[in-house]
């Protein structure tokens, strides 16, 4: 095998690894009789090192091994691949923050027993951490479950001044018609 | 085809009808012999058939298998084939798609018309192979398009792209921005799924003393408070209404206790016991 | 912005996005006044290109958009960094896959007719949740069967930037002359 082939696969390997490779998993694309010895390794590495000198990526040593890792200089423009995509919360999150909602304070089993799935640890940290909602107390009841409700943040996002505002369960059921995009003005004195 | 075992001959001895059970009743009659060009040992034939995609596949493989052209194959011969294949499979009881014995019928009929003679008064008359020719040629073109889907190189089995860790991005990421009209559309489904509408009786305390539960809650996780401290004059009788109701859903929910050291002594709210040893689970 | 920082930053993006980029993706990487032009990105998409000459990796526009792959002739090596096996696709399913992909908009029904057999619910399901195939509309036939197609990460995966670029359908060869004119009468091999 030629310096220049090792390069490549090492270079390949690297680049559609999905993590840091160790040396060994280096060792491990190769079949017995074309494995690198280590001193090779290190020298194929140290090549595509200097061949990164003036690309957009740069080999990097972490803990676990090697990897091909974006230049820090370009972050404000590589974070905008991000940005462009608003990140959506799940429908068991919104389900879980209506639940906290209307029915607080209410333990993460009385949700469950609602929604019929069990709510995961995830959603609850995601809506305390965005502070929608904290732990009001707990319920005398065996394991002590915490009682969730809502914050004062919560109506200040929604742009409520208190919880009064938000539908009645009566309305919620004709809810569905009222979220429905109005007519066009033109059509509303019909009938 | 890896599963096509190589045809054995029929033993040499007895001719043909000899005692012993039939192998299958093939259209009433006893069948002891397997034919030639058909035979399959049985445990092999399940996985066999299992390698065709259908009738029109089985076809194919019987007009390949005898380096036929589609444009001119012997109706007869490939309809006596099929059936074999039919028959046995039945006998076997193997689980037959409808489309095969829909195929069978087909070519039986393509065969009945072969057999009429044509007059000149019938010359053009659609010949009646070309419909089966046409479906066998479409298919072949897919079943090789299939082919060629799978010879391309594809993403997971020989090809992968590049994807780098990013660098520490700076500039935090946007949090979700959500509705109210989302957060409503949520609690409508997960109430029409949990039928609460119907089964569950809706509670009708507004849902200010639901809030003021909370708040009262909230205030009460730093100990004990003198249940006069709870009410907010300013906020009128309304306001005062709202929290004692509050303080009553809570008292019945045992999830406040009231305390009074001594007969006219303030009255105390706490959160109900030993909620304010543990602070989190 | 000079060309080098430009052809950086793509550089980065296309290797720290785990999808392809269209070219508009690439332009929203830039705030408006240092927003490069069509004609900037695409010489700086060819300078990338040639840049990989010699790398181990590639630029390849797919159905998407572009993105950098491994080359496939290193792949032997590569694909050594997974344990599992590839997916293997049955017959079934790509013969429906085949069909979607060279005759969109399809029907069902009319997938069954070529194929001779029913199609199973499960395959439409798995091609829609690899999300190759998506339903483009309804054939306004009693029933209003979906009509499905393919999309542009069934391209991606493979390798396609358009549907141009898949295999061309083996001919099919008229019949009306190539047929053997049937015996005036009952007697077969006359001739």
């Amino acid at each position: 095998m030629t310096p220049e082939l090792l390069c490549r696969i090492l270079e390949g390997a690297l680049l559609a690894a999905d993590r840091p490779l160790s040396l060994e998993q280096m060792e491990r694309l190769f079949e017995d009789a074309e494995r690198p010895s280590r001193a090779e390794l290190r020298k194929a590495l140290d090549a595509l090192a200097q061949a990164c000198d003036d690309r957009g990526y740069e080999l990097r040593q972490v803990g676990s091994g090697y990897r091909f890792q974006v230049r820090e200089s370009l972050s404000p423009w590589i974070a905008r691949l991000w940005e462009e995509r608003p990140p959506r919360y799940s429908r068991a999150l919104l389900e879980t923050l209506a639940l906290i909602a209307y029915r607080q304070p209410i333990t993460r089993a009385e949700i469950e027993a609602v929604r019929g799935v069990t709510v995961s640890t995830q959603i609850i940290k995601t809506l305390t951490e965005r502070e929608w909602v904290s732990v009001l107390g707990h319920k005398e009841v065996p394991g002590r479950p915490a009682l969730y409700g809502t914050t004062p943040r919560f109506l200040d996002y929604f742009n409520l001044s208190s919880l009064d505002e938000l539908p009645s369960l009566m309305a919620l059921r004709d809810l569905g018609s009222a979220l429905d995009p109005l007519p066009p003005s033109g059509e509303q004195g019909r009938k | 085809m890896n599963a096509e075992p190589a045809a054995l001959s029929p033993a040499p001895d007895g001719a043909g009808q000899a005692e012993g059970p039939p192998l299958a009743i093939v259209r009433g009659e006893p069948l002891t012999l397997v034919p030639r060009d058909l035979y399959i040992p049985p445990d092999a034939l399940e996985v066999f058939l299992e390698t065709f995609e259908g009738p029109l596949d089985l076809l194919l493989y019987l007009i390949k298998r005898q380096n036929l052209d589609i444009l001119d194959i012997p109706i007869a011969e490939i309809t006596r084939q099929y059936m074999g294949y039919i028959e046995l499979m039945q006998e076997m009881r193997l689980e037959l798609a409808a489309e095969y014995l829909v195929m069978a019928a087909m070519l039986a009929e393509i065969k009945s018309r072969m057999l009429l003679p044509r007059s000149a008064a019938v010359e053009d008359e659609d010949d009646p192979r070309a419909e089966l020719v046409r479906r066998l040629q479409e298919y072949e073109q897919f079943k090789q398009a299939a082919q060629d889907l799978d010879d391309l190189p594809r993403l997971e089995r020989d090809l992968f792209p590049a994807t780098l860790a990013p660098p520490p991005l700076t500039g935090e990421r946007p949090l979700p921005e959500v509705g109210l009209d989302e957060l409503l559309l949520a609690l409508r489904e997960v109430l029409q799924r949990a039928d609460m509408f119907t089964h569950h009786q809706i509670r009708r305390e507004p849902l200010s003393v639901r809030e003021r539960m909370s708040r009262v809650l909230e205030a009460l996780g730093q100990g004990p408070v003198p249940f006069a401290a709870l009410f907010t004059l300013e906020e009128g009788r309304r306001g005062v209404v709202v929290t004692f109701l509050a303080v009553l859903e809570l008292l019945k929910a045992h999830l406040v206790e009231l305390a009074q050291a001594e007969l006219f002594a303030p009255i105390y709210l706490s959160a109900a016991r030993r909620a304010d040893v543990a602070h989190d689970t």
